[in-house]
């Protein structure tokens, strides 16, 4: 791939948690507008990788790139560059509220009028086909439910990348097929995916790159063909 | 007003009313707020030597002559007197009802060993007490003496609770008459006469004190028309406290 | 002697006739608790969040100050402030004895360990999933706190009603820092000190009754907009 | 004048020469507040939890009554419980006035409030899931109990702390309970009173730093007891 | 199937949420021994019905029957009945402490002495290769190790029946096939399995029994042969 294609670089990624190492990463790539995979067997070290790229974990030793350009942790800057990605967590978090305050949350962090976020929350509750939940408190859904909201409260502000840990747990089938479907569609604009999945499915279907991890290194990085045929006893 | 005159005085003064009388006529007269402190005896003294407090009015008066002595104060004068009274339950277990002599009574108490209540709190009050033990060659102490270290009222209600005998300001005796069983057993002995004095906080101690109308204070209380409203308060239809700057019967 | 009787037939006057003098100090009253808990709510909470999200050294040994702070006694938070703003105080010159100023210093002084103790227990319960999620949304330093506000509402306002009934039904330090003048700087509770040193204990109960009515009123306000309110 | 070095002088001699006077008010001011705080914990927790846990009608009003109760001020708990247990009160065939076990009443319904209030918030946050889980795990209503007092450890031990620091702090309620007997209900912080109220400002404040001192003891040991509890 | 074979049934089961009617079920059987699947789209109730079958919710109107007894409410029965069961949660909680705390604790709830405690749960360890997490706290572990806590959990009081919601979210490749197989080896025994999942290959290996929800509703009921010819888009 040529440079002119990576998004976001990571060099040299040490992380601890007290003594145990638990990243230690050389060189990490994300492609932009593409599928990137993120695999490994659990407590391998995906999501602690995640937090770090995202930007949400500051707390490691290591250098990140954004198109070409060092991460720059001067607050505003900061703040700048997170605006341009989104999270859904493997676990996801709704504050109290409806399920519409948490939906259009980033947007009202953003400070976009009522009236505008009134009017983005309605259409992506539709996409993800949750319009009557969107009076329900943020207690009073079901798993699955949950997950569509904290999708849609990820997709909202039109992210540039996208990170994405295990976003099809508890989801239904059509949920999963309407989820990878739509984010085939989004990929095929500028959006930059990065997602974390055991669904040996969907990585088959949609990955353009795939990085492996096992036990905090990355043992593979490249395209699906050639992976496939080795090392899928890893996921 | 605009101006401000702090006087630090003791409760059982502020408790008996008086001062509503006594302190208006003054505060229109010179335009100035008076703020009345009332804490015990020995806090007020404090105060004043802290610069806290412009003048006081206290009973004490051995604390108030060292209070000159060490030149806090200045230019004291006699204000007035109340009384205090011996108070006891109804069966007397040391017969003392009706007795003028306050020394005798308080031996034939401790013979007794009839409970009684001190203040315990070195106020006025707790000083007269203890002088009086001390003229009747007594030491009190024993399960019979109980010190409450509080204020005038709520030791009445410790003794009214507990039947015992107590020393306490006539004023207060009568505000708290309606809610205790315990009578005056004996009163009138020269000994439990109770003076008030004014003093003014040296001016030459603290550069902010309102000196000019302290001694303005000391004026008005010690004049005519001070002494008069003192003569003729009243409460609960008897009459409180007796003037001493002017001679009752000069007051016109 | 049914004081209780008495004293609801008491307030019950008290009210009926609204005392001139009663107004009075029930304002200075919500005045005075009402600004200082204000005052203190905000650097309170701020480090209650402080020391509940760091660690740092020592954070155990402040941790246990500030529990023994919460039994801070009001005659001992009178006679430091004191010492300070008397004449021959450092603040002396600042003339706070005996006003308003120098109760609401006190007060401060004497609610702080209880707002910073209670926002410390009430935020220490957050999931740190909350914290993460603000952070990949894209919120600033000062939205993360006011997610993090919201999330702990509860337990924060929980934290700033115990402070307001601390100095709303307080009096060592109203009557040693205000000194319980009439009409400046006598409170419901300096009144309440003051009839019952006089014996009037009916008259005590009464003002106690008013004093709990008012902040009965107070707590439902404060219920009744926080069930409207929303936030960030 | 510097009270706070006269006071660290005096608190320093108080407890070198180990005052007879000073071990008793130490020890009666201990018991006392340990005592009440004991007496009052699991009522009040089982409260907080009953509360937290049910819809019931009027549950709103009891909410905002409990948060107005924490503004309840000593002097009218005292009144109150004197009322009851003076000589001419229902109660006074107990001769419970100017006791100990006068004060203790009258501490725990000062403190009742305070932790019903408190733990309710604490319980307030704790996830649903944590109930169902233990249910489906086969607990029984006690180990369910236990397990709620686990998870909401932090909020409950704090709303205990408090209602110790509340008792160890007050004045009002042993003042006109206990009366302030020497060598019977003389506690720490009455005598800090009448110490105060004599002029005696700096003993006053060793007596306070004496309180503090002690209070930071029992939260010391109180810490560290409860990092080395493990629970159910 | 023999009426023999039935371990718990449930008759006229109605269940209300504020006004909605989640859920409404004439009739649904448990079969001993078996794996009994509950399967159908995010929010038709699957969450619901398992808390009213593991005897957790009581709110609701209709009558349960043990082995063709009425459940009995009676507290101490009720009890006895529970300790039977054991549920895996869609989102598993942890208490404050060890895993091998929360490993254990439903042991220590029955007054196991603790040295049998320490033993079994080192043993379920083993099983699920979390030897290592064992002493780590709570909140110090991966999503998937998370998961796989929560089985250990449930498995250790050697339940008559276990209720499973969604086991395998977040569960890497191996752990997932651990799961399948584990399973299928416990169920072999007298252990009875209520599975709910969206996993299709997992209902296509394991189900010997399927029950479809819909809004609520009962849609089918029946062994796994007949239904994957018709119905498997309701999943
Ligand atoms: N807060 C924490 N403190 C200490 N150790 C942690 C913490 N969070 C995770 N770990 C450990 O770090 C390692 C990597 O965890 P991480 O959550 O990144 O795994 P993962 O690859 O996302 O796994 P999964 O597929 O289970 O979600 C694991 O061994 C885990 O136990
Ligand atoms: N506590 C609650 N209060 C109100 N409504 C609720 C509550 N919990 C769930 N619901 C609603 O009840 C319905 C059924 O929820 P349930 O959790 O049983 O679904 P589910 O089948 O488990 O879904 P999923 O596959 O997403 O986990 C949903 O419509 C949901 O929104
Ligand atoms: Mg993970
Ligand atoms: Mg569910």
């Amino acid at each position: 791939m040529s440079k002119q294609n990576v998004i976001l670089e990571a060099r040299n990624i040490v992380k601890y948690y007290g003594e145990q190492k638990v990243l230690d990463i050389e060189n990490f790539t994300l492609y932009k507008g593409a599928f990137n995979f993120l695999i490994g067997p659990n407590g391998s070290g995906k999501t602690t990788f995640l937090q770090i790229l995202s930007l949400v974990d500051k707390d490691y030793r290591g250098e990140l790139y954004y198109k070409g350009e060092a991460i720059d942790y001067q607050r505003d800057n900061l703040l700048k560059s997170r605006r341009k990605f989104s999270v859904i967590w493997q676990n996801p978090y709704l504050y109290k509220g409806s399920v519409s305050y948490n939906i259009g949350l980033p947007l009202r962090l953003r400070g976009v009028n009522k009236k505008s976020i009134h009017h983005k929350v309605k259409q992506m509750a539709e996409k993800l086909a949750i319009t009557e939940l969107l009076s329900k408190r943020h207690d009073q859904i079901s798993g699955g439910e949950k997950q569509k909201v904290s999708i849609a409260r990820a997709l909202i502000t039109e992210p540039e990348i996208i990170f994405v840990d295990e976003p099809t747990n508890s989801l239904d089938k059509e949920s999963i097929s309407f989820f990878n479907q739509h984010f085939s569609e989004l990929v095929t604009d500028e959006m930059t995916v990065l997602l974390i999945t055991h669904d040996l499915t969907q990585v088959k279907r949609l990955a353009n790159h795939i990085n492996s991890l096992d036990k905090g290194k990355l043992i593979y990085q490249g395209c699906p063909r050639e992976y496939n045929s080795n090392n899928f006893h890893v996921i | 007003a605009e101006e401000r005159l702090v006087m630090a005085t003791t409760t059982s003064t502020e408790n008996s009313g008086l001062l509503a009388e006594l302190l208006p006529p003054f505060e229109e007269k010179f335009d100035v707020r008076v703020d009345v402190v009332a804490v015990g005896t020995g806090k007020a003294i404090n105060l004043a030597q802290n610069g806290d407090a412009d003048v006081i009015l206290v009973h004490a008066r051995p604390a108030e002559d060292k209070f000159v002595e060490e030149g806090y104060g200045v230019n004291r004068r006699d204000v007035m007197f109340n009384d205090f009274v011996i108070l006891g339950p109804k069966d007397d277990p040391a017969d003392i009802a009706g007795m003028k002599d306050a020394i005798a009574a308080y031996k034939k108490i401790a013979e007794s060993k009839s409970e009684f209540i001190s203040r315990g709190d070195d106020s006025g009050t707790n000083k007269k007490e203890l002088s009086i033990w001390t003229k009747a060659a007594i030491r009190p102490e024993g399960s019979w003496y109980l010190e409450t270290g509080q204020g005038m009222g709520a030791s009445i209600n410790v003794a009214n609770e507990k039947e015992a005998y107590i020393m306490a300001d006539r004023g207060t005796y009568l505000a708290y008459s309606g809610d205790i069983e315990l009578e005056i057993l004996v009163s009138g002995d020269e000994i439990l006469f109770n003076p008030y004095g004014i003093i003014p906080v040296n001016p030459a101690m603290y550069s902010h004190l309102n000196y000019q109308m302290a001694m303005a204070l000391v004026g008005y209380i010690t004049s005519q028309q001070g002494q008069k409203i003192i003569n003729e308060y009243t409460k609960y239809g008897k009459q409180l406290f007796h003037p001493s700057a002017i001679l009752p019967e000069n007051i016109k | 002697m049914n004081y209780l009787q008495e004293a609801l037939i008491e307030a019950f006057k008290l009210i009926i006739n609204l005392d001139r003098e009663l107004l009075d100090v029930v304002t200075t009253s919500l005045r005075l608790s009402v600004t200082s808990t204000l005052i203190a709510a905000l650097p309170g909470i701020l480090l209650g969040i402080i020391i509940s999200r760091n660690n740092f050294g020592g954070k155990k040994v402040i941790n246990v100050i500030l529990n023994t702070l919460l039994g801070l006694p009001t005659v001992v938070v009178g006679l430091f402030v004191y010492s300070l703003i008397s004449r021959r105080g450092p603040l002396g010159e600042l003339d706070m004895l005996f006003s308003i100023r120098g109760i609401i210093l006190g007060q401060i002084i004497l609610i702080l360990p209880i707002i910073i103790a209670l926002s410390r227990n009430a935020i220490h319960d957050i999931d740190d999933k909350m914290y993460k999620t603000a952070i990949s949304m894209g919120a600033t330093r000062l939205q993360q706190f006011k997610l993090l506000l919201a999330e702990a509402r509860y337990g924060i306002s929980g934290a700033l009603i115990a402070a307001f009934g601390r100095v709303i039904g307080e009096i060592g330090v109203s009557m040693m820092l205000g000194g319980n003048i009439r009409g400046v700087t006598r409170t419901i509770t300096t009144a309440m000190a003051m009839e019952t040193n006089k014996g009037r204990f009916g008259f005590g109960l009464a003002l106690g009754l008013i004093l709990l009515t008012i902040a009965f009123l107070v707590n439902f306000g404060v219920y009744y907009l926080q069930a409207g309110e929303s936030s960030v």
